[in-house]
C-alpha cells in the first residue's frame, strides 16, 4: 500500500459522506456542503488513483481535469446558493420537508 | 407532491425517515466497499500519459506541464470551462434578489486601506498568472487572488463609479470571447481548432491566460456578492 | 534515518487524513450552519495540504483560493443574508412558523452572534 | 476565398460548438444583442450542420483533433450518424424554440438572462453530441445541467425555484456519479479518449464499476424511472420554450452519452441482465408516467409525465438491441423515437405554453373549447398527439413499428405487449385533454392574444413529427453514416 492508495481510499469515504448526509439532511445549505465534500472525496481520488505507483512523477492531466472541477464546483455551488436565496424569498425557509417523494 | 405538513404527518414520517436513513446509510456503504475494493484491483499504473504530455511539452508554448495540458493539450475543456463560468454568473445575476438594502459603506479609514492593499493584491496576481509559465499558477489561481481584492471591496461596499460598473459585461466575456477568438483565428489560419503556431503559441496563451484572469476575477466576484456591485450614489467624482 | 524521516512522513499523511475525516464528518453533522461553514473552510485548507503531499501544488493553489477561500466566503455571505432575511421576517406577527423552521432561523442567528 | 478553406469539413464541428459559444459571450458583453444573436445562430448553425451531415453522407466519419495534438493526449471532436442526427434535431427544436422565445419573452426583464443562458445551453449540446473523449463529456454535462437549471428558474412561479433545487441537486450528483467513472477509467486506461479506451479494453473490475457509477449518474440525469421524480416539478414549471428545450433535447443528452459509451467502451462488458434491468426501469416509466399523466391537474404537468413515459420507450433502445438478430433494427427504433419525440414533445410544451400565455393557467378542468380560442395551437398539439400515441404515418408509429419488429424477431414478446400497451395507455392521456380542448362551447373563451409565431412554430414542430413517419429511408440512412452501431 502506498499512501496515494491511502488517499484515494479517503476520496472514496469522503464521497461516501457527502452522498450519504446530502440525501439526508433537509437543510438546503447542508445539502450543498455536502455535496462540495463529495466532490472534493472524488477530485483526490481521481489525482491520487493515477499517482498510486510509487517512483513516476505525478501526471499532469488528472491535476488539470481536478483544476476544471474545482471551477466548476465553485460554479454550481453559487447557483445553487442563489437559488436557496430565492427559495427562502418565496417559501420562507431553506429546507426541504421529508414527506416529498424520494 | 404534499407540502402541507401538520403534526400527525410529523409523527406518522418519523419511521419513514429512519428507515431512509437505514437504506441510505447501507447503499452508500456498499458503493464505498465495492470502490475501495476496485481500488486494489487496478492494474499497474502505467506512465504512457506523463511520457506524452513530457515529449510534447517542447513545444507546447509553456515550461509547467499542468499549465500546458490546461491551455493547450486540453485547451478545449478549458475553453468551455470558463464558459461554465460565465454561465453560472448570468445564473446569479438572474436569481438576484428582487429587492437589495444596500449595505453601509465602511469608514473611510477602511476603505483608504483597501485602495492601498489593491496594488498589492494586483501584483500578487500578475505574478502568480506569470509565474504559471514556469511553475504552479496561472490564470485560475490569478484571478482567484484578484477576486479576494474584488470581494474585499464589495464586502466594504465601496461605490464604484459610473465606467467600472458599465464595463462589468465586457469584462464578464472578454475571457470567454478572447479564447474563442483564439481558437477561430488559429483555425481560418489554416491550423486545426486551437492549434497554436510553435512560436506564437507563449503568447498566445498568455494572452489568453491574461484576458481570462480579468473574467474570472470579476465573475467570482459577481457570484460572491449574488448581484450586480452598487453604484456611486450619490455619483461622486473620485470613485475607487 | 530515512527509515525515520519515512515514518514521520506516514504519520503525518495519517493526520492529515484523519483531520479531513474528522473534519468532513463534523461538519456534516452540525446543527449550527455558521460552524460547519468555518469547519468547511478549514476543510479546504488542510485539503490543499493533502495536494501538496500528493504533489499537485497547482491545485493546491487553487483549493486554497477557491475551494476553500471563495466557495466559503460565498457561503458565509448567503449566511449573512439569511440571517438578515429572517431578522426581517421575524418582525412580521403574522407569519406562524413551523417548528423546523423557527430552530433554522434561531441556529442562524445564534451562530451570529458567535461570528461576533 | 473559396467557402472550403473556411469551412472545410474538419473546421465544421469547431464551428458548430463556436457559434452558439460567441453568440452567448456576445449576449452578456452586450445584453440588447442577445436575440439577434440567437435568431443569426440558429440559422447559421443549420447550415454548418446540413453541411457536416453531408460530409458524413460521403465520408463517413470526420474526427478533428483539437489543437492538433494526437487523441490520446488532445480532445478529439468526432461526426458520425449519431452524432448528426442529434446534432439536427437540436437545430430543428433550437431553431423553433428561438423563435417562439422571441415572441414569448418579448421585452421582458427574464430575456436579459434567458439569451445568454439558452445559447449556453445549446452550445453545450452541439459540444457534448461532437465530443470523443469522457471528460469533456463531463465538462459538458456541467454545462448542460448549469444552464437547464438557471433556465428553469427563469420562471416567476413560486414552484419553479424549488423544483430547479431538486433538479440542480439530481444534476450535480449524477455528474459527480459519472466523473467517478471518468477516474476509474482513467486510472485503468491511461487516456481520456473514447476510442482509445474502447480498443484498449481495461480491466475488468474497475470497467465494471465504472460503468455503474457512469450508467447510474446518467439514468438520473435522463430521469428513467425511478430517478424521474425531479422531471415533471422541473419541466412543468419552467417557462414554455425552456419546457420544450428541456424534455425533447436535455434529457437526450445524457442519454446520447450512455449510448455512446454502451457502443463503445462497455460493449463488451455488457451482459443480458443489465440490459434487461434497464427494461424493466423503463417498463415502470412507461405505465407509471402514463398513469400520473392520466390523473395530472394541470396541462403542463401532464405533458411532462408523457415525457417520463416516453423516456421509458426511448431505454428500450437497451434491452432489444442486446439480441445481436436484432441489433441494427432496435438502435434504429430507438433513435427514431429519441427525434420523433423531441419534435412532438416540443411542439406540445410550445402549444400548452401557448395555452399559458392566452388564459394565465393550465388547469385542465377549465380548458373547454380552448381550440376555439387558439385553433392553430390545438391543431398542433393534435398532430404531434397523433405521434405521441404512435398512429400511422407519424414518426412515432416508425419507432414502434421497428421496435415491435425487434422484439418479435428475437422472441422478446413481452416487450410488444409493453409497447402496445404504453400506446394504449398514451391515446388515454391525450384524449383526456382533447375531449375539453375540442369539446364546442358557446360561452367565448377570453384571453390575451398569442403572437402569431409562437402559434406556428408550434405547428411546425408538429409536422414535422408527422412527416418524420414518411421520410423513414433518408433518416434511417444517416443513423447508420460512419457505422456508430
Amino acid at each position: 500500500m502506498t499512501i496515494s492508495l491511502l488517499y484515494a481510499l479517503v476520496g472514496v469515504v469522503l464521497l461516501g459522506m457527502g452522498l450519504y448526509r446530502l440525501v439526508i439532511d433537509p437543510h438546503l445549505v447542508k445539502k450543498i456542503l455536502a455535496l462540495n465534500i463529495s466532490g472534493a472525496g472524488v477530485f483526490l481520488f481521481l489525482v491520487a488513483v493515477a499517482d498510486r505507483t510509487p517512483g513516476f512523477e505525478p501526471d499532469p492531466v488528472p491535476h488539470a481535469m481536478v483544476l476544471t472541477g474545482i471551477v466548476v464546483a465553485v460554479s454550481a455551488t453559487a447557483v445553487a446558493l442563489g437559488l436557496v436565496g430565492r427559495i427562502r424569498e418565496i417559501k420562507g425557509t431553506a429546507e426541504f420537508s421529508e414527506n416529498e417523494p424520494e | 407532491m404534499q407540502h402541507s405538513k401538520n403534526t400527525n404527518e410529523v409523527d406518522r414520517t418519523r419511521p419513514i425517515a429512519l428507515a431512509r436513513k437505514a437504506i441510505t446509510a447501507l447503499v452508500v456503504m456498499a458503493l464505498t466497499g465495492i470502490l475501495g475494493w476496485t481500488v486494489w484491483t487496478l492494474p499497474p499504473y502505467s506512465d504512457r500519459m506523463q511520457n506524452l504530455v513530457a515529449t510534447h511539452l517542447p513545444i507546447s508554448g509553456v515550461e509547467n506541464p499542468v499549465t500546458a495540458v490546461l491551455l493547450n493539450f486540453r485547451g478545449y475543456d478549458t475553453l468551455l470551462e470558463i464558459g461554465v463560468l460565465l454561465l453560472a454568473a448570468v445564473g446569479v445575476l438572474s436569481l438576484a434578489p428582487t429587492q437589495v438594502v444596500p449595505a453601509e459603506t465602511a469608514p473611510q479609514r477602511i476603505q483608504m486601506l483597501l485602495l492601498r492593499l489593491l496594488p498589492f493584491i494586483v501584483i500578487v496576481a500578475a505574478y502568480l498568472l506569470w509565474v504559471g509559465k514556469y511553475a504552479p499558477g496561472g490564470a485560475f489561481q490569478a484571478g482567484a487572488v484578484l477576486a479576494a481584492g474584488g470581494v474585499l471591496l464589495v464586502t466594504s461596499a465601496v461605490r464604484f463609479n459610473q465606467l467600472t460598473i458599465q464595463s462589468i459585461p465586457i469584462s464578464l466575456s472578454i475571457g470567454l470571447l478572447t479564447f474563442l477568438a483564439v481558437a477561430l483565428a488559429t483555425m481560418i489560419g489554416g491550423g486545426n481548432f486551437l492549434q497554436y503556431p510553435l512560436p506564437w503559441a507563449s503568447m498566445l496563451i498568455l494572452i489568453i491566460e491574461a484576458a481570462a484572469t480579468i473574467s474570472i476575477a470579476v465573475i467570482l466576484t459577481i457570484l460572491f456578492l449574488g448581484r450586480k456591485p452598487d453604484g456611486e450614489y450619490p455619483p461622486k467624482t473620485n470613485g475607487g | 534515518m530515512e527509515s525515520l524521516l519515512n515514518f514521520s512522513a506516514i504519520f503525518f499523511d495519517g493526520l492529515l487524513v484523519l483531520g479531513l475525516l474528522v473534519l468532513a464528518w463534523t461538519l456534516l453533522r452540525s446543527p449550527d450552519l455558521f460552524k460547519a461553514v468555518v469547519l468547511f473552510i478549514s476543510f479546504g485548507l488542510i485539503m490543499s495540504l493533502a495536494w501538496v503531499r500528493l504533489k499537485a501544488v497547482d491545485i493546491a493553489l487553487a483549493e486554497a483560493a477557491i475551494g476553500a477561500g471563495l466557495t466559503g466566503a460565498l457561503f458565509l455571505s448567503t449566511l449573512s443574508r439569511m440571517q438578515r432575511g429572517s431578522r426581517k421576517n421575524d418582525s412580521k406577527k403574522d407569519r406562524r412558523p413551523s417548528s423546523e423552521e423557527k430552530s433554522a432561523s434561531d441556529r442562524i442567528s445564534d451562530s451570529g452572534t458567535d461570528a461576533g | 476565398m473559396n467557402l472550403n478553406d473556411f469551412l472545410g469539413p474538419l473546421t465544421l464541428p469547431a464551428w458548430i460548438v463556436s457559434l452558439p459559444l460567441v453568440a452567448a459571450g456576445l449576449g452578456v458583453a452586450l445584453p440588447k444583442i442577445g436575440r439577434p444573436a440567437a435568431v443569426f445562430t440558429a440559422f447559421a448553425t443549420s447550415l454548418l450542420v446540413v453541411r457536416l451531415a453531408g460530409e458524413v453522407l460521403r465520408h463517413g466519419t470526420i474526427q478533428l483533433q483539437v489543437g492538433g495534438w494526437p487523441a490520446t493526449l488532445g480532445i478529439a471532436l468526432q461526426a458520425d450518424g449519431l452524432s448528426v442526427v442529434m446534432l439536427s434535431m437540436t437545430c430543428l427544436i433550437g431553431g423553433a424554440v428561438t423563435l417562439y422565445a422571441a415572441g414569448y419573452f418579448g421585452a421582458d426583464s427574464a430575456a436579459i438572462s434567458f439569451w445568454p443562458l439558452w445559447l449556453f445551453l445549446w452550445a453545450a449540446l452541439n459540444a457534448l453530441f461532437l465530443s470523443g473523449d469522457i471528460f469533456n463529456l463531463y465538462v459538458t454535462l456541467e454545462l448542460l445541467g448549469l444552464s437547464a437549471v438557471s433556465l428553469v428558474a427563469l420562471s416567476r412561479s413560486a414552484e419553479a425555484p424549488p423544483a430547479a433545487m431538486r433538479y440542480l441537486l439530481v444534476s450535480l450528483i449524477g455528474s459527480l456519479s459519472y466523473l467517478m467513472g471518468v477516474a476509474l477509467l482513467y486510472a485503468a486506461g491511461g487516456t481520456l479518449d473514447l476510442n482509445a479506451l474502447a480498443a484498449a479494453g481495461p480491466h475488468r473490475p474497475s470497467i465494471s464499476a465504472a460503468f455503474a457509477l457512469m450508467a447510474a449518474g446518467l439514468v438520473m440525469k435522463s430521469a428513467l424511472f425511478p430517478m424521474h421524480f425531479w422531471l415533471p416539478p422541473a419541466h412543468a414549471n419552467a417557462p414554455a420554450p425552456v419546457s420544450a428545450a428541456l424534455s425533447a433535447l436535455v434529457v437526450k443528452g445524457s442519454f446520447y452519452i450512455l449510448m455512446r459509451l454502451w457502443l463503445t467502451i462497455f460493449e463488451p462488458f455488457i451482459n443480458p441482465a443489465t440490459a434487461d434491468l434497464i427494461g424493466v426501469m423503463a417498463a415502470f416509466a412507461i405505465v407509471w408516467g402514463s398513469i400520473q399523466a392520466l390523473l395530472a391537474q394541470r396541462l403542463k404537468m401532464l405533458v411532462a409525465y408523457s415525457t417520463v413515459a416516453q423516456i421509458g420507450y426511448i431505454f428500450l433502445i437497451f434491452p432489444l438491441s442486446s439480441m445481436p438478430a436484432a441489433t441494427q433494427t432496435a438502435w434504429q427504433g430507438g433513435l427514431y423515437f429519441v427525434f420523433s419525440h423531441a419534435c412532438a414533445k416540443a411542439a406540445v410544451f410550445l402549444a400548452a405554453g401557448n395555452i399559458v400565455y392566452s388564459v394565465g393557467h393550465d388547469r385542465i378542468s377549465e380548458l373547454n373549447g380552448i381550440a376555439q380560442r387558439l385553433p392553430v395551437s390545438m391543431f398542433a398539439f393534435a398532430l404531434a398527439g397523433v405521434s405521441l400515441i404512435g398512429l400511422p404515418p407519424s414518426g412515432g408509429f416508425v419507432a414502434k413499428w421497428l421496435y415491435l419488429n425487434a422484439a418479435l424477431t428475437t422472441g422478446q414478446w413481452w416487450w410488444t405487449v409493453l409497447i402496445l400497451g404504453g400506446g394504449l395507455l398514451s391515446t388515454a392521456y391525450v384524449f383526456r385533454f382533447f375531449s375539453r380542448a375540442f369539446s364546442y362551447t358557446t360561452e367565448t373563451v377570453g384571453g390575451r392574444p398569442v403572437p402569431w409565431i409562437m402559434e406556428w412554430t408550434a405547428f411546425v414542430l408538429a409536422m414535422c413529427a408527422v412527416i418524420l413517419g414518411l421520410t423513414a429511408p433518408a433518416v434511417i440512412k444517416l443513423f447508420t453514416a460512419g457505422q456508430p452501431f
